[in-house]
């Protein structure tokens, strides 16, 4: 029989000292992310391709691999956003391809500097976004399916106002980004993507908008009960898809020395799958509520590079696909075991 | 050879950073119910879910009837006999309440087609056992809260298991439908099952049980030792190392200050057609009610959570138009405290201090909308430590924490608002003793330093404890008003006339 | 009881659907004529088959973005038989099932195996599987179908309802049996209800992952065989438009994509929906630059009117969009 | 031997591009190339083909045989392939003006859009209605398509009733164009399709019916399309030149690299996308040419090539 403890009444600081408790540390804990084992993937495919392939390092494989990467990171980030609020756009190609070609229609048909032009994009981007998150927060539907709709809508404006037809005259300054070599290796356009990246990982973890929004998209309910605008997070979380959208598609236009429709295929749809490649990589949840810029930035870049790497090592044409879906579920069966790994030995 | 059906040697269990269960050991002998007590987050759930293959246990081992018993999945526990009903609430919501009941029976088939008319007329059994008014074919979706609690009851009892765990299957259970319930558990005891009863309410456990295991810090304080000749005092003493402390407040009358917040003759779309009250400054004003007596109904409404359908509602003396509840806080710093925290209080994914600090990101952002997490957590710890939330540090996911420490979150965040009027619906259910102590002298703390408390709940102690006076609600609507003396017999007495009144009156 | 079928997921969808072929009646009498429904009834088998493949998924609470890639191989598999091997087309047929069978069963096993979300999985299985189908085709189609399938495909009694509508319609009765009558059915919407309670209440959550992902499999073959039949030759590029259709139609058929409550009626009232926009796009002669316009406008007064008939009288819900 | 490395690099996976593949291989034998591999984009995706042009660099190539995935979006890739001093020739479609692509050598599509609509008129005299379907919007060639359509109907006194377009995938082929018989077969005379799925589909579509009072006129040569000939359902095809297209180009990259240049005063042709175009045959195949269109393209291939270096470069 256990004994009765009597009268010891001790004072604690329960936040910190109690139960007994072993902390894990930020470092254990990064170990433990999808971050760091992207991280790992990346190195580890790195080593494989470049001793199959050397000239998998080439400074201009390098250069084409960052280019088509960070256009990859913005499109990946346009969804990641929605993501976060339970939602998802379908329509981050049409909006990106109706703010790019209005920017072109700005530089050839307005004449204006690509500067304000690129701003103008970005607002149709913002405007198309937001209207998608007001008809979703006012009609209660499913982001999926109004987004499905607002695709078609907007591609087919698109469409419609161009006749299909290109802007070819863009400013040579701006289509030089796209060509740009700094240090001959990076291009100005990944540059871009790291320092948008970097914005949105303060936004969401430093300001009360970004706060906002995760916790909206974690638990609408609760939320919208702590005081919180639910719906207007949720607006506010589809025009900044928009604009990241169309922030891909100048990268397009820039690189295309062109705003050309078919720049995301038909609909916008060939955005589609790196959309969600980067997010679901970089361990967003797709229920919502948790956001991982570097996961998805990483995501998006070991794609790339896989894509890149397999095509390099001449696999029968035909075939790259095949092998690019055995490597992603490698990548990810990796990733579980090591994670399995750690735990069970208790590493971390 | 041992005589006991169940036997836990030395049992634990780690979760990252948290001990949860140090050596523990549990006796089970048939024929018996067994108190399993502790503070929140002593490991009681953690055991349960060890028993019941839930969780599995890094040391120790479990044996029934001598056999070794480490069950790998809930279908193993479940083929041992072992049946429970977990403190969180495990329906399918879009499946009926006869197929909730029997859902660990239909997967035993999977090809033998349904024969709904008889799983129907099977669950009327279970429904009538526990005197659940409700149809087996209607959706658990569609009923409220309590009468999912017993749909869950029963769906234990239809395993007609050896041995049976209830962990807290009374806090949000009315006294009759307690009563109801502790009457199939006799039953079920004198027919020689083996059951494990987890309640904060000591009441309840000293009229059921027969045996009591307390946890303490995911230690054993006792081990399966007889409840006879334990009184309450010895019992608190195994929980938290002292005695209880009740604190008592003398009566109050705030009725002459200035109104904080008024209702004229509000009506709304859930069902209230004419609420009329006032909640003076620094008052602590109850709503009793029983069960689905609209005292939610009208709370959500007051925050804009719900339609408003006439009437008017006025702070501080102006009529205010209130249409959502970020209206509610910053407008007009009205905050409530939701009585289900699991789908409205908390967002339990995230970290106890992003939900702690939910309600104050926007007073503590900078011109550019920007808050450090070190000033959030600088105005919430305060609150934190007070409630002594157990939790590793402040960035464990909160869905981690035991039940009742989540519940001290929910409440914990809207302490940290530092709103003028707060209404609390239910607040300690499902906290212990000592955290409810601490929460009743929060919410006078608050009141003393000015802040309004509308209380609801449905603990008539509690009520009597904390309220200076309360409205009695029945039917959405305000049957009458009880200054509070503090005399618990005539207070209470009074408050049930008031609502037997009314359904006199209802019945003429 | 007429309550009882207004308040079911699949009413509105049902009201949207007669009111659509009504007011198109109406203004095209053409539309009624028995060839057209003969169209019409044929575009909806098979894109039912293909709504049904993804439903059974978002019934257990996940996606399925392989789908069109688990068809194009059946369907490639079951043309390439009868070229190649020149099987007779019924055991090249089951085989091509089997394929399907196979698909469903391995997407199944890693969801359930490694817990690792069925969007990762079937993202990568989808690449998968459209690469083996394109390095066994080289993107030539497969020609030679026998002349018996291509009758299948085509023939129709009474000139109205297409041979390929039974497979259909068997499909959805025995399905609709599966999910809703039978235990093994109920454990995969238990487990899109609340998969924590389902696993609670002894229900194994991997088995009833892979039986959905093998009977999205063979869904998806069936479709895939049956266009074979319908085109008459055995396009590569069969499924690949496949993925938006498989989810508009359950979600237009009242399916929550968050799992565990679909409608096998409303599926179907979401295919013919959609087959009437894509009919009305062309009976109208709507400018083809405006055509995505229009089909995206129609697709949101279709769940419009639908979502307006749920609103009605319903409580004010704070933050019920996602 | 030559250094040269082709890469014949199409659009996509379609069936028209096969015959590179073939072409490629002969080119290599035949004029001692190091290499005319037919390296395909697993997706008909802009950003897909850009990377694998991009990675043919890295592995080598020398030479590049493009099928511009857009006229205008593939000019700066093309730009930059040829600043590697490679040359890069527009095959099967062209870049729109300027890029820095030798020239551009296939099909006119307007013209052969153009051509086939009055073979079709021909046969359906004056007055008559047509349908025409054809591809996606988003492909600039569709509006010359169209508009070349529309210009051969009204040049002929007749009217195109219906234009149904983003259909170049066997789906919503099948649904549209069915539909569109099953309401209006009776109000149409003649149909004319310019794009390949819309060919296949359409031609199938008829054969189904069993109406051979509905004229025909399709594109490529789809065995579907072939057969419907042959048995009178079709009334001819406009044929492209896809295996001459790879064999020529092939020579001519190889010749390009050994030092000739194209001619300041080649004889091009001028077509709405570019002033350096050489036509690689626009036929048409009728019932009379459907068993013999590979030798009338052979033929055509062999013309072609015989006065090539002599026509278009200057060697040293
Ligand atoms: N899944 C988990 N991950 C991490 N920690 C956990 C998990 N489950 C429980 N814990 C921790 O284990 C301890 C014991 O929790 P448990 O739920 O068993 O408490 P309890 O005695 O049931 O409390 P209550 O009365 O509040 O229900 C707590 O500190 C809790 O935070
Ligand atoms: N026994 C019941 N049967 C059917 N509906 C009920 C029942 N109890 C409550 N409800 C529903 O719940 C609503 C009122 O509940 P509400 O939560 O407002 O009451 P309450 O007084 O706060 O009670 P509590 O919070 O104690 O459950 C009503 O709209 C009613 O439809
Ligand atoms: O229609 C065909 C194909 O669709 C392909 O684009 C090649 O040339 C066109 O004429
Ligand atoms: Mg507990
Ligand atoms: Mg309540």
């Amino acid at each position: 029989m256990a004994d009765i403890e009597q009268n010891s009444a001790p004072v604690r600081n329960p936040v910190t000292a109690h139960p007994p408790v072993r902390q894990m540390t930020a470092v254990q804990r990064f170990f433990l992310s999808n971050e760091f084992g992207l991280i790992v993937l990346i190195v580890l495919f790195t080593i494989i391709f470049a001793s199959i392939s050397p000239m998998f390092l080439s400074n201009f494989s390098l250069y084409a691999m960052g280019r088509t990467a960070a256009v990859n990171i913005m499109i990946g980030f346009s969804m990641m956003v929605v993501i976060v609020t339970g939602g998802l756009n379908l329509g981050v190609g049409a909006i990106g391809v109706c703010g790019a070609m209005f920017g072109g229609w700005l530089m050839q048909a307005a004449g204006l500097h690509w500067l304000p032009a690129c701003f103008g994009a970005l607002i149709v981007g913002a405007l198309l976004g937001a209207t998608n998150g007001v008809m979703i927060v006012k009609s209660g539907l499913h982001s999926f399916i109004i987004t499905l709709a607002t695709m078609s809508v907007m591609f087919g404006a698109m469409i419609f106002l161009t006749q299909a037809e290109s802007f070819r005259e863009i400013s040579p300054a701006f289509s030089t980004l796209g060509r740009m070599k700094i240090l001959a290796v990076l291009s100005p356009m990944l540059l871009t993507a790291i320092v948008i990246g970097v914005l949105l990982w303060l936004a969401f973890k430093f300001t009360t908008v970004g706060r906002e929004i995760l916790a909206a998209g974690a638990n609408a309910r609760a939320a919208e009960l702590s005081g919180i605008r639910v719906g207007r997070m949720i607006t506010y979380a589809h025009a900044l898809s928009g604009v990241l959208a169309v922030v891909a598609g100048l990268m397009l236009v820039s690189r295309t020395g062109a705003a050309i429709p078919s720049m995301a295929g038909q609909l916008g749809q060939d955005w589609l799958l790196p959309a969600f490649l980067g997010p679901v990589l970089g361990g967003n949840l797709l229920t919502g509520g948790r956001i991982s810029v570097l996961g998805t930035f990483l995501g998006a870049f070991l794609v790339t590079m896989l894509t890149t790497g397999l095509l390099l090592m001449q696999v029968g044409a035909f075939w790259v696909q095949t092998y690019l879906g055995l490597l992603l579920l490698i990548a990810v069966l990796l990733d579980l075991a090591r994670r399995s790994y750690l735990a069970r030995n208790k590493l971390v | 050879m041992s005589q006991f059906t169940f036997q836990a040697h030395a049992v634990t269990k780690t979760f990252p950073g948290v001990v949860a269960l140090d050596k523990v050991n549990l006796s089970l002998t048939p024929g018996s119910v067994h108190a399993l007590l502790g503070e929140n987050g002593a490991g009681k759930s953690t055991l349960i879910k060890i028993m019941t293959g839930v969780h599995r246990h890094d040391a120790g081992h479990m044996e029934i009837d001598g056999t070794l018993f480490a069950p790998q999945s809930t279908r193993e526990a479940i083929a041992a006999g072992v049946g429970v009903v977990h403190q969180e609430r495990n329906v399918i919501p879009r499946f009926s309440v006869a197929e909730n009941i029997f859902l660990e029976t239909l997967s035993a088939d999977p090809w033998k087609p349904i024969n709904y008319p008889k799983l129907y007329r099977d669950a009327e059994h279970w429904l009538d056992l526990l005197e659940i008014d409700a149809d087996p074919s209607t959706k658990v979706e569609d009923l409220p809260v309590a009468k999912i609690q017993l749909v869950e009851i029963a769906k234990a009892l239809a395993l007609k298991s050896r041995i049976l765990m209830l962990d807290e299957p009374t806090a949000s259970l009315t006294q009759h439908e307690t009563e109801r319930l502790f009457s199939i558990v006799k039953r079920l005891r004198d027919d020689g099952v083996s059951l494990v009863f987890v309640s904060h309410k000591l009441e309840e456990v000293q009229e059921i049980c027969d045996q009591v295991t307390v946890l303490r810090d995911g230690r054993n304080a006792c081990e399966s030792q007889p409840l006879e000749g334990l009184g309450r005092q010895d019992i608190v003493r195994l929980m938290i190392g002292r005695t209880e402390q009740i604190p008592t407040w003398s009566q109050r009358d705030c009725r002459d200050r200035d109104v904080a917040l008024e209702l004229r003759g509000v009506a709304t779309q859930a069902g209230h057609t004419d609420v009329s009250l006032s909640l003076h400054k620094g008052e602590v004003l109850g709503l009793y009610g029983l069960v689905g007596s609209g005292r939610t109904e009208l709370a959500k409404a007051i925050i804009g959570a719900d339609k408003v359908t006439g009437g008017e509602i006025l702070v501080e003396g102006t009529p205010r138009n209130i249409t959502s509840v970020a209206d509610a806080l910053h407008q007009n710093r009205i905050g409530y405290v939701s009585e289900d925290r699991k789908s409205e209080g908390l967002i339990l994914m995230h970290s106890v201090l992003d939900n702690a600090g939910i309600t104050v990101w926007r007073r503590l952002q900078n011109a550019i909308g920007a808050f450090t997490d070190r000033s959030v957590e600088k105005a919430v710890s305060p609150v934190v430590k007070k409630l002594e939330v157990r939790t590793p540090s402040l960035h464990q996911t909160i869905g981690n924490l035991s039940g009742g420490n989540q519940q001290k979150v929910s409440v914990a965040k809207w302490l940290a608002a530092n709103v003028s009027i707060l209404i609390i619906d239910e607040p300690t259910v499902g906290v212990d003793i000592k955290t409810k102590a601490y929460v009743h002298e929060l919410i006078r703390d608050l009141a003393d330093a000015g802040t309004s408390v509308l209380l609801i709940t449905s603990d008539m102690p509690e009520m009597v404890t904390v309220a200076d006076r309360i409205l009695v609600m029945d039917e959405f609507q305000i049957r009458g008003e009880v200054i509070n003396d503090r005399d618990y017999d005539r207070v209470s007495h009074e408050i049930m006339q008031h609502i037997h009144g009314s359904s006199e009156v209802a019945a003429e | 009881m007429t309550q009882h079928i207004t308040k079911s997921d699949w009413f509105g969808p049902f009201v949207v659907s007669v009111a659509a072929i009504i007011v198109v009646g109406i203004l095209k009498p053409s539309f009624l004529t028995p060839f057209n429904i003969q169209i019409l009834l044929l575009a909806i088998s098979v894109n039912a088959l293909v709504a049904f493949a993804q439903m059974v998924i978002i019934g257990i609470g996940q996606m399925n973005l392989s789908v069109g890639a688990i068809g194009g191989l059946a369907a490639i598999s079951f043309a390439g038989m009868m070229e190649v091997w020149g099987l007779p087309w019924p055991i090249a047929a089951m085989l091509a099932l089997a394929v399907g069978l196979l698909a469903g069963v391995l997407n199944g096993a890693l969801v359930a195996l490694t817990g690792v979300s069925a969007f990762v999985i079937t993202l990568a299985t989808l690449s998968v599987f459209k690469g083996i189908n394109l390095g066994i085709t080289e993107a030539q189609p497969f020609y030679e179908i026998p002349e018996a399938v291509k009758w299948i495909g085509n023939a129709s009694l009474f000139g109205t309802i297409p041979l390929l509508f039974f497979p259909f319609a068997i499909t959805a009765i025995a399905l609709w049996y599966f999910l809703f009558r039978l235990p093994l059915g109920r454990t995969i919407l238990a487990v899109g209800g609340n998969s924590h309670a389902a696993e609670l209440s002894g229900i194994s959550v991997p088995k009833a992952e892979i039986v959905a992902h093998a009977i999205s499999g063979v869904l998806a073959a069936m479709a895939g065989i049956m266009l074979v039949a319908r085109l008459e030759l055995g396009q590569p590029s069969i499924g690949d438009d496949w993925l938006i259709l498989s989810f508009a139609a359950p979600v237009i058929g009242g399916a929550l994509l968050t799992g565990g409550r679909i409608s096998v009626a409303g599926t179907c009232c979401g295919v013919v929906i959609i087959a009437i926009i894509t009919q009305v796009l062309v009976l109208f002669n709507i400018d083809p630059f405006l055509v995505q316009v229009v089909l995206g406008l129609l697709i949101l007064w279709a769940v419009g009117v639908n979502r307006l008939r749920e609103i009605r009288g319903q409580r004010h819900v704070p933050g019920g969009a996602a | 031997d030559s250094t040269t490395r082709v890469a014949l690099v199409p659009g996509g996976p379609h069936p028209y591009f096969a015959a590179w593949e073939q072409a490629g291989k002969d080119a290599a034998r035949d004029f001692g190339l190091a290499a005319a591999d037919y390296r395909v984009p697993q997706k008909w995706e802009l950003s897909m083909q850009n990377q694998i042009l991009e990675s043919l660099v890295t592995q080598g190539y020398n030479a590049f045989l493009v099928f511009p995935g857009d006229p205008v979006g593939t000019v700066a890739i093309a730009n930059e392939l040829a600043g590697t001093g490679a040359p890069v020739l527009a095959l099967a479609g062209c870049l729109q003006d300027p890029s820095e692509a030798k020239f551009c050598m296939g099909t006119d599509t307007g013209n052969s859009a153009y051509l086939g609509a009055k073979e079709l008129l021909e046969v359906l005299g004056p007055g008559a209605k047509i349908a025409h379907f054809t591809g996606f919007l988003v492909d600039p060639n569709t509006q010359l398509r169209i508009d070349a359509v529309a210009r051969a109907a009204e040049e002929a006194g007749a009217e195109v009733i219906q234009v149904i377009a983003d259909i170049d995938a066997p789906e919503p082929a099948e649904e549209k164009i069915n539909a569109y018989l099953a309401a209006h077969a009776g109000d149409v005379d003649g149909i004319i399709t310019t794009a390949w799925v819309p060919a296949v589909v359409a031609a199938n579509a008829l054969r189904r019916i069993g109406d051979k009072r509905i004229k025909m006129v399709g594109i490529d040569h789809d065995e579907v399309v072939m057969n419907a000939i042959r048995d009178g359902y079709v009334h001819g095809t406009m044929l492209q030149n896809p295996y001459g297209q790879g064999y020529i180009g092939s020579f001519v990259a190889d010749r390009l690299r050994s030092g000739c240049e194209v001619k300041a005063d080649a004889p091009f042709k001028s077509i709405a996308l570019t002033d350096k175009f050489i036509d690689s045959g626009t036929v048409f195949a009728g019932i009379d040419a459907v068993d013999n269109y590979v030798a009338s393209m052979q033929a055509i291939t062999a013309e072609l090539m015989e006065g090539f270096e002599d026509t278009y470069l200057t060697c040293s």
